[in-house]
C-alpha cells in the first residue's frame, strides 16, 4: 500500500509530464493544464499520505524497484526511500509544484507553448522527486541532472528570443542563461562524481546506509575528500559562489518556472544534499566549518547585490540566492534540521514572492524594472498584499515563518562561537528587508511611472490568486509547526540544541535581528514610499556601480573564461590540429609524392643513361664489396 | 687418344628433358604449319600454343622429384618443378590473350607462337638446371624471343622498349658472364652445386673475399636486371609501356619467376656458405627497389607504367625473401609470384581489353588515369572487377595478393628480420594509394570523355580469361592451403 | 720489372704483352672512335687478336670458332648492318659526358681488377673435364660438347634459330606496315561486343 | 712467367674499356660493338681459366658465349632495323618517347 | 543454429551479390529488408546468446590454411555480442533512413557488403580472419565516403583509407610475430585468438607486440593524435557513411583493444596504462575543445566522437569490470547516439544542403519535432543520466578512479566540456529567432526519417533506464577475462593493477 503511494507520489508528475508532451506541439489545451495540476496534486497527497505515515509510525518506507547499473562489483538500484527528510521534501515539492502549475495554466494563458511548458514543468518535479527520495547517491545525481536539464529547457523556454548585449540584457538571451547555468551545474556535477567515486571506492557501494555505516572505517583524509567533492556539487545546484552567476541569469525563464525551481526546489537541492549526507558532514568539520563560512558570505554578498538592483526578478534571485547561503551556513553547523526548516519556509514564501512578481509581469507586460513601475496597489491589491506578506516573512518579521526559521539560523551561529559570521549574518538580515522592501515600495507605492499609453496594469485571473494563497497561509503560520518539525525530523537528522549560554542571550539576539530588520524596512520606507528619487551621484559611485554590475563577475568569467576557451579551441584546431598534427601526416604523404616526382627524373626515357645508372649500380655494388671485403 | 665413350641411353635420364622438347617441338610444329599453309587464323596458334604447353605441363608434373639428367646437366629438383609449372601455367593463361577481337600485329605471324614457345623452353632451361652454361644460354634463348616478341608489336613505342630492353639486357649479359668468370675462376667450375663444394673449402682465404664478393656481385647485377631491382629497374617502366599490355603482364611475372630460380639457386647458396654481404647487399637492394618503385610510382600519370613501377615494387618485395633463405622464404617466392601471376593476368587483360588499336588516349599514354574516370558508371562490371584486382595488388585481404604478401612477411618474421616485414608493410601502404588511385578514378570520378564504352578490344576469350582471373584472385583462401603445402613440399624436398 | 722483362722475352710472354697491347688500344678505337667504319674495323681487328689469346692458351677449336663465328659472320652482319644504316659517314654523337663516363669505367676496371688480382689461382682445384695431354684440343672440346654440352649445345641451336626467326620476321616486309595501327579487317570479329567502339 | 692474373687483368681492361663504349656511345650499331668488346673480354677470361685449370669447362663457356654473342647481333640488328625504317635515327637521344 | 555466425556474416554478403540484378527503383527495399533480416537474425543470436556463459558460444571452427595455422573461427561473448546486434541494427536504420538520391543501389549494396564486414570482425576469433574483415570494411567505407561525400571527398577517402590501412599493416606484423611466437613455442603453427590467449609471453616481447598491436588499434578509434582522418571522413561522408562510421568502424579499434591486447598482453597493458590515459585524456580535453571551434555541425559530431572515443580508451585501460564494462557498454552507446546525431545532421542537410551553423538559428521553431529528437540525442550525448551516453560515461569513470583519481578528474571535464561545445551547436542552430528566410519553411522530419531515429531515441532511453539486459553478459564476460588477465599476467605490478571483481574471487 505504502509502497504504492510511493510510486504515485513519484511517477505521477512522469505521467503529467508524458501527458503534457503529448500535446507538445499542438495548439494550447487548457485541459493539459489542469490535468496535469491534478496529477501534481495526486502527487502531493501521496506525500502527504506518506508523510503522515512516517510521522504516525516513525519509520521510514523504503522500496527499490529494480536494478540500473551492475557492473563489476557496482551495484546500482533504481531504490527509493521516504523517509522524514525526503518527505518533508516530497510534501514540499509536490505542494508548491501543484501551486505553481494551478499558477502556470493562468500566468502560460496566451503562450503558444502552453502544453510543452507543462510537460517541462512536470519532468522537473519528476526529477525533483526522484532526487529527494532516492535512496543512493546515484539516484540522487540522476535527479540531479534531471533537473539540471530540465532547468535548462525551462530557463531557455523563451529560445526564440535573440542575443542581446550584456548592457542591455545582463542575461543575453534565454538560451544563452540556460546554457550557462546547465555549464555551471556541469562543473559542479563533476565534484559531485567526484564525491560518488570516492565513496564507492572507499565503501563499495553508493547506498545511503551503506555509506554512512562505513564513516567510521575510512580514513579522515578520505571523508574529507569526499565531503569537500560532494559539497562542490551543491555549490552548483545551490548557486553558490563561485559558481552562482547562473541563477540570476536564469530569471530569463517564465516565472513560474523561477518560482518552482530557481527559488523554492532545485536551488535548494544542494543543501538537500548536505543535509542528506550529514553523517559524512558530521565527521568533517573543517569542511563544515567553510560550507557555512562559504554560505554566510554568500548571504552577504548575494544581499548586497540585491540592494541596487532594478530587476524585479533579479532582486529575488539574490534573496534566494542569499537565503541559500543562510542555510548553508546552518548545515555547516550542525543545524541540518534548522537548514531544513529554513529551506521548506523558504520555500513557501520566496515561491509566494516570485509567483506575485509574476503577476506583476503579467500585469505590467513583461516589464521588469522596479523604476518603471510604482503605484501598482491600486490595481492589484490582493498581489500587492502576497508580495508585500512575503517580504515581511523573508525579512523575519515576527511571527512570520522567516522569522522562526532565519533566526534560529542567526542563532545558530552565535551558538557555534563564530561571531563574525554571526555579524554578518545580522547585517544581512537588515540588506534583506531593505532590498525587499525597496522592491515592494518601488513596485506598489508612489507615482506610475509606467507609460499608460502602453501598459495598462491589470490584476491576475482569481483562480491564479486562491491558488497562491495556501502558500500565503504557509508563509504565515508555518513558523509555529517549527517544534513539531524539530522533532519529526530529529529522529533522522541529528539534533540539535542551543547552549544554556545561548538561551540566555536568546532574547537579545532576537530583538537585535528585529532591530536589524525593522530598520532596514523604515530605511525603505523612507527613501522609496514617495516615489523614485535618483541619485545620480549615488548612481555613478564606484560603490553602486560594482554591486550593479555583480562586482564584474560576470563579465570576469566571460573575459577570463569564456572568450580565452573559445580563443584556444580555435587556436587548437586551426594552430594545433590542422597546422601541426594534420599537417605532419599530409607532410608524409607529400615528402613521399615529392621524393616520386625526383626520383621519377632518373627515368629519362633515355637508354644512355639508363646504361649508365646500370653501370653505377653495379660499380657501387662492386665498390661496397670491395670496401666489405678489404675491412672484413 | 682417348676412350670411346659409351653413354647408355638409361643414364641420360632423357625424361627429364621432354618437357623443353616438347615446347620446342611445337614451336616447330606450328613453323611447320605456316610453312604449308599461310595465313591460317591466329585462333589456332593460340589453341596449338595452349595444347602443346598442356602437354608440357602433364610432362612436368609427371616428373620424378631430385632427379638429374643428361650429364647432370638437367636438374629436375622441386624447385625446378615448382617453378616450371608456373611459368608454364603463367604461359597458358597469358597466351589466350592474343584472342583479342582487335587485331593486332604481331598475332598475325605464327612464328609468334612459335618464339612463344621457345622462350617458355628457355625458361624451362633456364629453371632446371644447375649449370651456369645452360642458365645463361635458356636466359638468352628467352630473352631474345621475349625482345623480338616485344618489337613483333609494330609500333613505335614498342621499337623503343625492344631495343632498351635488348641493349640492357646484353649488358646485363656480360655482366653475367664476367660474374661467372671469376666464380669459375675461384672455383674451376661452372656448375653451382660443385661451385658450392669448392668455395666452401675456399671460403676462408681473407685475399680471395674480394672476388668471391665480386662474382656474386656481378652476377647479382644481371640477375637484378632481369628482377628489375633497383636500379637496374629503368629498363622496366619503358618496356611495360611499349609492349602490348598482354605480354607485359606475361613479363611480369614468368621471366621473373624463372630468374628467381636462377638467384635462388646461386644466392641461396652464396647465404648458405655464409657469406653475409651478399645477404645484405640483396636486402639493401630489395628494401631500396621496393620504396623507391612505389614512390616513383605513386606519380605516375599512366596505369600501365603504374603498373609496371608496381611490378617492380612486388619484385623488391620478393627479393627481400630470397635474402632471407628459409624454406618459408624460398615457398613464399613462388607462393608470392603464383598469387600475383593471376590478378596481374587480370590486371593486364583489363587494360588490354581497353586497348584502342590506334587512337591513344592522349599523345603520351595509352592508358591514363583518365581513361578510367568514371568507369563504374559506363561499365560497373569491368570497373568492379578492375578495382578488385587493384585491391589485391593493395595487398587488401582475402583477395589473392594478399596471401602472399602475408606468407613473405611472415617468412621475415620468421627470420627475425622483424624491421623488413614493418618496411614491407609500409611499402604496402604507399603502394596502396597508387592503386587506390586508380580505384578513385573509376569509382569515385566522372567520365572524361563522352565514351559509351572502353572495351575496345575484348572478346568472349578475353571474358573466359578475366572471368578466371577473378574467381583466382576472389578465391585465393580457399586453394592457399593446397597450393602452400605443395610448393613447401617441393621446396623442403630440394633442400632450399 | 725484371720479371715483366723476363717473361716478355718469352714467347707466350711476348705474345701476351703484344696481343694485350693491341687489344687494347684497338678496342679503345672501337669505343672511342666516332667514324663506324674505323670503329668496325679495329672491332675485327681486336677480335682476330683475342683469337690469338685463345691459341696462345691452348684453346685452337675456340680461336678457330672465334675467328669464325666473329670476324666470319658477326663482322659480316655488322656490315651489311652498317650499309643499311649508311652510317659510313662520321657519326655525331652527344656522348655521355666523360668524367661519367670515365669514373664509372675507371672505378670499375679498378675493382675487377683488384678482384682479378686476388690470389685466385688454386692448385687444389681439380678439373672436372681435364684436358688430355696429347689430345688435340678440338677432339677434347668435341667429346665435351657433345656428351657433357650437349643439352646446352642444341639449346644454343634454338636460340640461334630463335635469332634467325627474329631476324627474318624483324627485318621481314610485313613489319613496314603496322596491322595494329590499321582499323579496316577487323569488323566481324566478335562484333556484338565492341558495337559501341567508335563514334 | 705469365700467369693466371695476367690475363685476367687483361681482360678486367677490356671489360672496363667495353662498358665505357656502352656508357658513352648513342649510336646504337656503336653500342653494339661496345657490347661485343665486354663479351670478348671475358671470352680471354674464360680461356685463360680453362688453360690454368686445365678444365674444359671455361672453353665451353666461351663457346656458348660466341654463340650468345651471334644471336645477340642477329636480333639486335634485326631490332635496329626495324626502328630504323620507323626513325631514320638510331641515335638513342632521338629514342626517349617514354619516360617518367 | 550451430551456424548463425556465419550466417549473420554472409548473409548480407550474399544479399548484396543477388543486388546486383534487383532493379534500381526496389534496391531501398531490397536493402531495408535484407537488413531487418539480418537484424532479426541478430537478434535471434541474442536470445539464443546464454548470458550467464562468459566464455565463447556459438563457436565455429573450420580448418581454412591449416598448415599455416589459419581457420574459420568464429564465436561471440557478451563483448561483442552487442556490437553485433548494433551492428546490425545502425545498419538497418542507416538504411531505412538512407536519403541519398543518387546510384541508390550502388549504395545499398555496398552496405551491405560493409555489414558483413563489420560483423565479420565482431565475430572472428581467428586473428587473420579478424584482419581480413577488419582491411575489407575500409573498401566499402572508401567508396561510400568517395561517391556519395562532399566537396574534398577523394581526399577524404583516400587519407581514411591509407591511414587506416598503414596502421592495420603495422598491427599485422604484430600478428605475424604473434603466430611466430606461438610457433616456436608449441610447434604449431596457429592465429586462433583462443591459442594466442593461452601463450604466456615475457614482458619485452609483450610490449613490442602491444604497440604493434596499439598502432593498427589507436588509428582506427582514433587516438590523438593518428585522429586527423576522421574530421575529414565525417565531414565529407554523406550521412549514411558518418552513421557508419561513427556507430561501428570506431569501435573496431577499440574492441580490438579489448579482445586482442589486454587478454594477450596483460603485463604490457599495464605498463602502459599510463601512456594511453594520457593521450585519451588529451583525446577528451582537447578535441572537445576543437570540436567547439567548429562552424560546421558535422564536425563538432566528429569531433566530439574523438572525445568520446577517449573516454572509452580510458576504461578500457582502468584494468577493473567496472571501467572495461563501462567501455563496451559506451561503444553501443557512442555508436547509437552519434549515429543519430549523424542522421539528424544528415536531415538538416538535406533540406538545406549546408551544415553551417551560421546557417541556421531558430530551427527548433520550424520543426519542432526534429529540435526534440536531437535534444534527446544531445543529452545523452552530454551523458545525462537516464540516457544511454550515462551509463557507459559513469561506469568508466568510476573505473578509471581507481588507477588514477587526478586523471579520472581531467578525463571527467569531458562532461563539462562536452556540454559546452553540445549546447553551444544546439543554442547557435536551433535556438534564438529564425534569421534566414530559407529557414522559415523548412519541413519537419517526414515519416522515413521519424520511423529510423525513433527506435534509437527509444533505445537511448531504454537503456538508460535499464541497462541490465546487456550489461550482465558484458560484465559476466569482462569479469572473466579480467580474472584471465590477472592469472596471466607475469609481473607483480600487473597482478596489482588488474583488478577481478570481488565477485568473481568470492565465487573462486
Amino acid at each position: 500500500m505504502m509502497e504504492n503511494l510511493v510510486y504515485i507520489a513519484l511517477f505521477a508528475p512522469l505521467v503529467s509530464s508524458l501527458f503534457a508532451a503529448m500535446f507538445g506541439m499542438s495548439q494550447r489545451k487548457t485541459f493539459v493544464g489542469v490535468i496535469a495540476s491534478l496529477l501534481l496534486f495526486t502527487s502531493f497527497v501521496a506525500s502527504a499520505t506518506l508523510a503522515v505515515e512516517v510521522f504516525t509510525t516513525g519509520e521510514a518506507i523504503a522500496v527499490t524497484m529494480m536494478q540500473w547499473i551492475g557492473m563489476g562489483d557496482l551495484y546500482i538500484p533504481f531504490g527509493f526511500v521516504v523517509d522524514q527528510v525526503s518527505v518533508t521534501m516530497m510534501t514540499m515539492v509536490s505542494l508548491i509544484s501543484t501551486i505553481v502549475h494551478v499558477y502556470s495554466i493562468g500566468y502560460m494563458d496566451h503562450d503558444k507553448s502552453f502544453n510543452r511548458f507543462f510537460s517541462y514543468l512536470s519532468a522537473f518535479v519528476f526529477s525533483m522527486m526522484v532526487l529527494v527520495m532516492s535512496d543512493n547517491f546515484a539516484g540522487l545525481f540522476i535527479g540531479w541532472e534531471g533537473v539540471g536539464v530540465c532547468s535548462w529547457l525551462l530557463i531557455g523556454f523563451w529560445y526564440h528570443k535573440p542575443d542581446q548585449s550584456r548592457e542591455d540584457n545582463p542575461s543575453i538571451s534565454p538560451s544563452w542563461a540556460a546554457n550557462e547555468a546547465f555549464i555551471m551545474n556541469r562543473i559542479a556535477d563533476l565534484g559531485m562524481l567526484v564525491g560518488l567515486f570516492i565513496l564507492y571506492w572507499n565503501v563499495g557501494s553508493l547506498q545511503y546506509d551503506a555509506v554512512f555505516a562505513a564513516i567510521p572505517n575510512l580514513d579522515q583524509w578520505i571523508l574529507n575528500g569526499a565531503a569537500i567533492a560532494l559539497f562542490i556539487g551543491a555549490m552548483g545546484k545551490s548557486a553558490q559562489f563561485p559558481l552562482h552567476t547562473w541563477l540570476t541569469d536564469a530569471m530569463e525563464g517564465p516565472t513560474p518556472v523561477s518560482a518552482l525551481i530557481h527559488a523554492a526546489t532545485m536551488v535548494t537541492a544542494g543543501v538537500f544534499l548536505v543535509i542528506r549526507a550529514n553523517p559524512l558532514f558530521a565527521v568533517t568539520p573543517e569542511v563544515s566549518y567553510f560550507i557555512a563560512a562559504l554560505g554566510t558570505f554568500v548571504a552577504f554578498f548575494a544581499a548586497s547585490m540585491a540592494l541596487v538592483n532594478r530587476d524585479l526578478k533579479r532582486i529575488i534571485a539574490f534573496s534566494t540566492l542569499s537565503q541559500l547561503g543562510y542555510m548553508f551556513a546552518a548545515a555547516g553547523l550542525g543545524a541540518y534540521w534548522i537548514a531544513l526548516f529554513h529551506l521548506v519556509a523558504h520555500a513557501f514564501f520566496k515561491a509566494l514572492l516570485f509567483l506575485g512578481a509574476g503577476n506583476v509581469m503579467h500585469a505590467m507586460h513583461d516589464e521588469l524594472d522596479i523604476f518603471k513601475m510604482g503605484g501598482l496597489k491600486k490595481v492589484m491589491r490582493p498581489t500587492y498584499i502576497y508580495m508585500g506578506l512575503a517580504s515581511l516573512t523573508l525579512a523575519g518579521i515576527f511571527p512570520l515563518a522567516g522569522f522562526f526559521s532565519k533566526d534560529a539560523i542567526i542563532e545558530t551561529a552565535f551558538n557555534e562561537g563564530t561571531y563574525i559570521l554571526w555579524i554578518m549574518l545580522v547585517v544581512t538580515a537588515g540588506m534583506t528587508a531593505f532590498y525587499s522592501f525597496r522592491q515592494v515600495f518601488l513596485t506598489f507605492h508612489g507615482t506610475e511611472r509606467y507609460d499608460h499609453h502602453e501598459i495598462h496594469p491589470h490584476e491576475m485571473y482569481k483562480f491564479v490568486l486562491i491558488a497562491m494563497s495556501p502558500l500565503a497561509i504557509l508563509a504565515v503560520i508555518a513558523g509555529f509547526f517549527k517544534g513539531g518539525f524539530e522533532t519529526f525530523v530529529t529522529s533522522l537528522l541529528p539534533a540539535y540544541h542551543m547552549s544554556e549560554h545561548t538561551h540566555h542571550y536568546v532574547w537579545l539576539l532576537t530583538a537585535i535581528v528585529t532591530l536589524f530588520a525593522v530598520g532596514g524596512i523604515l530605511l525603505a520606507y523612507l527613501k522609496y514610499n514617495k516615489g523614485l528619487e535618483r541619485n545620480e551621484k549615488l548612481e555613478n559611485s564606484f560603490i553602486y556601480k560594482l554591486l550593479a554590475n555583480q562586482y564584474y563577475i560576470p563579465r570576469l568569467y566571460e573575459e577570463m573564461i569564456s572568450k580565452p576557451y573559445a580563443m584556444i579551441s580555435e587556436k587548437f584546431w586551426h594552430g594545433v590540429d590542422l597546422k601541426i598534427v594534420d599537417r605532419t601526416v599530409d607532410g608524409i604523404a607529400h615528402f613521399l609524392y615529392r621524393s616520386g616526382d625526383v626520383n621519377r627524373r632518373m627515368q629519362t626515357g633515355n637508354l644512355s643513361h639508363y646504361l649508365n645508372w646500370m653501370a653505377v649500380g653495379a660499380v657501387v655494388l662492386m665498390v661496397a664489396a670491395a670496401v666489405t671485403a678489404m675491412i672484413g | 687418344m682417348l676412350e670411346p665413350i659409351n653413354v647408355s641411353l638409361e643414364s641420360l635420364n632423357l625424361i627429364t628433358l621432354a618437357p623443353m622438347l616438347i615446347a620446342i617441338a611445337g614451336g616447330l610444329i606450328i613453323l611447320c604449319i605456316d610453312l604449308f599453309k599461310d595465313g591460317l587464323h591466329k585462333s589456332l596458334y593460340v589453341m596449338l600454343t595452349v595444347l602443346v604447353l598442356l602437354i608440357d605441363l602433364g610432362s612436368v608434373i609427371g616428373l620424378n622429384l631430385n632427379e638429374r639428367g643428361f650429364f647432370d646437366v638437367i636438374l629436375i629438383d622441386g624447385i625446378s618443378i615448382v617453378s616450371q609449372v608456373l611459368i608454364i601455367v603463367g604461359s597458358i593463361v597469358f597466351i589466350p590473350l592474343a584472342l583479342s577481337s582487335k587485331r593486332f600485329h604481331e598475332y598475325s605471324y605464327p612464328e609468334f607462337f612459335a618464339l612463344f614457345l621457345f622462350m617458355v623452353a628457355g625458361f624451362q632451361f633456364m629453371v632446371a638446371s644447375d649449370n651456369l652454361i645452360l642458365i645463361f644460354v635458356g636466359l638468352e634463348t628467352a630473352s631474345l624471343a621475349l625482345y623480338t616478341l616485344i618489337a613483333l608489336h609494330n609500333r613505335s613505342n614498342s621499337y623503343e622498349a625492344a631495343v632498351k630492353y635488348f641493349t640492357m639486357g646484353a649488358l646485363a649479359a656480360g655482366f653475367f658472364a664476367m660474374g661467372s668468370a671469376m666464380i669459375y675462376a675461384l672455383t674451376g667450375s661452372i656448375e653451382i652445386y660443385k661451385i658450392a663444394e669448392v668455395l666452401g673449402t675456399r671460403i676462408g682465404e681473407t685475399d680471395l673475399m674480394i672476388a668471391i664478393f665480386g662474382g656474386f656481385i656481378l652476377i647479382l647485377v644481371s640477375l637484378a636486371f632481369k628482377l628489375s631491382l633497383y636500379p637496374f629497374h629503368t629498363w622496366a617502366p619503358d618496356v611495360y609501356e611499349g609492349a602490348s599490355a598482354a605480354l607485359v603482364g606475361y613479363m611480369s611475372v614468368v621471366p621473373k619467376i624463372a630468374a628467381f630460380v636462377v638467384a635462388i639457386r646461386v644466392f641461396g647458396m652464396a647465404i648458405d656458405l655464409g657469406i653475409e654481404p651478399i645477404r645484405t647487399t640483396i636486402l639493401v637492394i630489395a628494401v631500396l627497389t621496393m620504396t623507391l618503385a612505389n614512390i616513383m610510382a605513386l606519380v605516375q600519370e599512366d596505369v600501365k607504367r603504374m603498373l609496371a613501377y608496381s611490378s617492380i615494387s612486388h619484385a623488391g618485395f620478393v627479393m627481400a625473401a630470397l635474402a632471407l633463405d628459409t624454406t618459408e622464404a624460398n615457398t613464399s617466392i613462388f607462393l608470392y609470384y603464383a598469387l600475383f601471376m593471376f590478378t596481374n593476368l587480370g590486371a593486364f587483360a583489363m587494360l588490354w581489353i581497353s586497348r584502342h588499336k590506334m587512337r591513344r588516349f592522349n599523345n603520351r599514354y595509352d592508358h591514363p588515369y583518365e581513361k578510367f574516370a568514371g568507369f563504374i558508371k559506363i561499365m560497373p562490371v569491368g570497373a568492379v572487377i578492375m578495382g578488385l584486382f587493384m585491391l589485391s595488388l593493395a595487398g587488401v585481404p582475402p583477395f589473392s595478393v594478399f596471401w602472399g604478401k602475408i606468407y613473405v612477411m611472415q617468412a621475415a618474421v620468421n627470420a627475425g628480420y622483424i624491421w623488413l616485414a614493418l618496411v614491407m608493410g609500409l611499402n604496402s601502404v604507399i603502394a596502396a594509394y597508387y592503386y587506390l588511385k586508380l580505384v578513385v578514378y573509376m569509382f569515385l570520378k566522372d567520365p572524361i570523355k563522352d565514351v559509351d564504352t572502353i572495351y575496345y578490344n575484348i572478346s568472349r576469350p578475353l571474358m573466359v580469361i578475366i572471368g578466371f582471373a577473378t574467381v583466382a584472385t576472389l578465391g585465393a583462401i580457399f586453394y592457399i592451403q593446397p597450393l602452400v603445402s605443395y610448393i613447401y613440399y617441393m621446396i623442403s624436398a630440394s633442400g632450399y | 720489372m725484371e720479371n715483366f722483362l723476363a717473361s716478355l722475352f718469352t714467347f707466350q710472354g711476348f705474345a701476351f704483352y703484344l696481343f694485350s697491347f693491341l687489344t687494347i688500344i684497338l678496342f679503345w678505337i672501337t669505343v672511342m672512335s666516332n667514324n663506324v667504319l674505323y670503329a668496325m674495323t679495329s672491332l675485327a681487328s681486336g677480335m682476330v687478336l683475342i683469337s690469338g689469346f685463345f691459341f696462345i692458351l691452348g684453346a685452337d677449336f675456340l680461336g678457330v670458332v672465334q675467328l669464325i663465328v666473329y670476324v666470319g659472320a658477326v663482322m659480316a652482319l655488322y656490315s651489311f648492318a652498317m650499309m643499311f644504316f649508311d652510317a659510313t659517314r662520321e657519326i655525331k654523337e652527344k656522348n655521355t659526358s666523360g668524367a661519367v663516363v670515365f669514373v664509372l669505367g675507371g672505378l670499375s676496371a679498378l675493382m675487377l681488377v683488384l678482384m682479378f688480382a686476388a690470389p685466385i689461382h688454386s692448385e687444389s682445384i681439380q678439373a672436372l673435364y681435364p684436358m688430355h695431354e696429347g689430345v688435340g684440343n678440338a677432339q677434347d672440346v668435341g667429346i665435351v660438347l657433345f656428351t657433357k654440352y650437349l643439352v646446352p649445345f642444341e639449346v644454343a641451336a634454338l636460340m640461334l634459330l630463335v635469332a634467325m626467326i627474329a631476324g627474318i620476321i624483324l627485318a621481314g616486309k610485313k613489319m613496314d606496315q603496322s596491322l595494329t595501327e590499321m582499323m579496316d579487317e577487323d569488323a566481324g570479329e566478335d562484333e556484338i561486343l565492341t558495337q559501341k567502339d567508335e563514334k | 712467367m705469365i700467369g693466371l692474373s695476367h690475363y685476367l687483368i687483361v681482360s678486367a681492361l677490356l671489360f672496363s674499356i667495353g662498358l665505357i663504349g656502352v656508357l658513352r656511345r648513342r649510336n646504337l650499331l656503336m653500342l653494339f660493338f661496345a657490347t661485343e668488346v665486354m663479351l670478348n673480354a671475358v671470352n680471354i677470361a674464360f680461356a685463360a681459366i680453362s688453360h690454368f685449370y686445365n678444365d674444359l669447362s671455361g672453353q665451353m663457356f666461351a663457346f656458348f658465349v660466341i654463340a650468345i654473342a651471334a644471336s645477340e647481333v642477329a636480333v639486335g640488328l634485326g631490332i635496329l632495323i626495324v626502328l630504323y625504317k620507323k626513325h631514320g635515327s638510331l641515335d638513342l637521344d632521338d629514342l626517349a618517347t617514354m619516360k617518367g | 543454429m550451430d551456424y548463425i555466425l556465419s550466417i549473420l556474416v554472409f548473409f548480407p554478403a550474399i544479399a548484396a551479390l543477388l543486388g546486383f540484378v534487383i532493379d534500381k527503383d526496389s534496391a531501398r527495399v531490397y536493402g531495408i529488408t535484407v537488413a531487418a533480416i539480418e537484424f532479426f537474425l541478430s537478434l535471434w543470436l541474442w536470445f539464443s546468446f546464454d548470458g550467464s556463459n562468459a566464455g565463447m558460444q556459438f563457436v565455429e571452427l573450420i580448418p581454412v590454411i591449416p598448415d599455416f595455422g589459419v581457420n574459420y573461427y568464429l564465436g561471440v561473448d557478451g563483448i561483442s555480442l552487442f556490437i553485433i546486434l548494433m551492428t546490425t541494427m545502425m545498419t538497418l536504420i542507416g538504411i531505412m533512413s538512407l536519403s541519398v538520391k543518387e546510384n541508390v543501389k550502388n549504395m545499398i549494396i555496398t552496405l551491405l557488403f560493409l555489414e558483413m564486414t563489420m560483423v565479420g570482425v565482431f565475430v572472428s576469433l581467428d586473428a587473420i580472419i579478424f584482419y581480413l574483415f577488419w582491411e575489407l570494411s575500409l573498401v566499402p567505407m572508401l567508396y561510400i565516403i568517395g561517391a556519395w561525400g562532399g566537396s574534398l571527398r577523394v581526399y577524404a577517402a583516400v587519407k581514411f583509407f591509407l591511414y587506416t590501412f598503414a596502421g592495420s599493416l603495422i598491427m599485422l606484423v604484430g600478428m605475424l610475430f604473434m603466430a611466430y611466437t606461438y610457433q616456436s613455442l608449441t610447434g604449431v603453427w596457429s592465429f586462433a585468438l583462443t591459442d594466442w590467449y593461452a601463450l604466456v609471453l615475457p614482458v619485452s616481447y609483450q610490449m613490442w607486440l602491444f604497440a604493434a598491436f596499439f598502432i593498427g588499434f589507436a588509428i582506427k578509434v582514433p587516438m590523438f593524435p593518428f585522429h586527423t582522418w576522421l574530421p575529414y571522413a565525417h565531414g565529407q561522408a554523406p550521412t549514411i557513411g558518418s552513421v557508419i562510421l561513427a556507430a561501428v568502424l570506431l569501435k573496431m579499434g577499440t574492441y580490438g583493444f579489448v579482445r586482442f591486447s589486454l587478454p594477450l598482453f596483460p603485463d604490457a597493458a599495464v605498463i602502459w596504462i599510463t601512456p594511453i590515459a594520457v593521450l585519451s585524456i588529451i583525446m577528451i580535453i582537447y578535441t572537445a575543445m576543437v570540436a567547439y571551434a567548429q562552424k560546421d555541425m558535422k564536425q563538432v559530431i566528429a569531433y566530439s566522437s574523438v572525445s568520446h572515443m577517449g573516454i572509452v580508451m580510458l576504461g578500457i585501460f582502468a584494468m577493473n569490470a567496472e571501467g572495461i564494462g563501462g567501455s563496451v557498454f559506451q561503444m553501443l552507446s557512442h555508436g547509437i547516439v552519434s549515429g543519430a546525431l549523424f542522421m539528424l545532421v544528415g536531415v538538416i542537410y538535406d533540406r538545406r544542403h549546408t551544415k553551417m551553423m551560421d546557417e541556421f538559428g531558430g530551427i527548433a521553431a520550424v520543426m519542432p519535432k526534429y529540435a526534440v529528437i536531437f535534444g534527446i540525442m544531445l543529452v545523452a550525448s552530454v551523458g545525462l543520466p537516464l540516457t544511454i551516453g550515462f551509463v557507459g560515461e559513469f561506469l568508466v569513470l568510476i573505473g578509471f578512479y581507481q588507477v588514477s583519481p587526478i586523471m579520472t578528474i581531467l578525463a571527467g571535464t569531458s562532461i563539462i566540456i562536452g556540454s559546452v561545445y553540445m549546447l553551444s551547436l544546439f543554442k547557435k542552430s536551433f535556438f534564438g529567432p529564425v534569421t534566414k528566410e530559407e529557414n522559415r519553411n523548412l519541413k519537419d522530419l517526414d515519416a522515413k526519417e521519424t520511423w529510423s531515429l525513433v527506435p534509437l531515441v527509444a533505445i537511448v532511453v531504454w537503456l538508460g533506464i535499464y541497462p541490465k539486459p546487456i550489461l550482465d553478459p558484458i560484465d559476466n564476460s569482462v569479469k572473466a577475462m579480467l580474472n584471465f588477465m590477472d592469472e596471466k599476467a607475469i609481473t607483480q605490478e600487473a597482478k596489482d593493477m588488474i583488478h577481478v571483481a570481488k565477485s568473481t574471487k568470492e565465487a573462486k
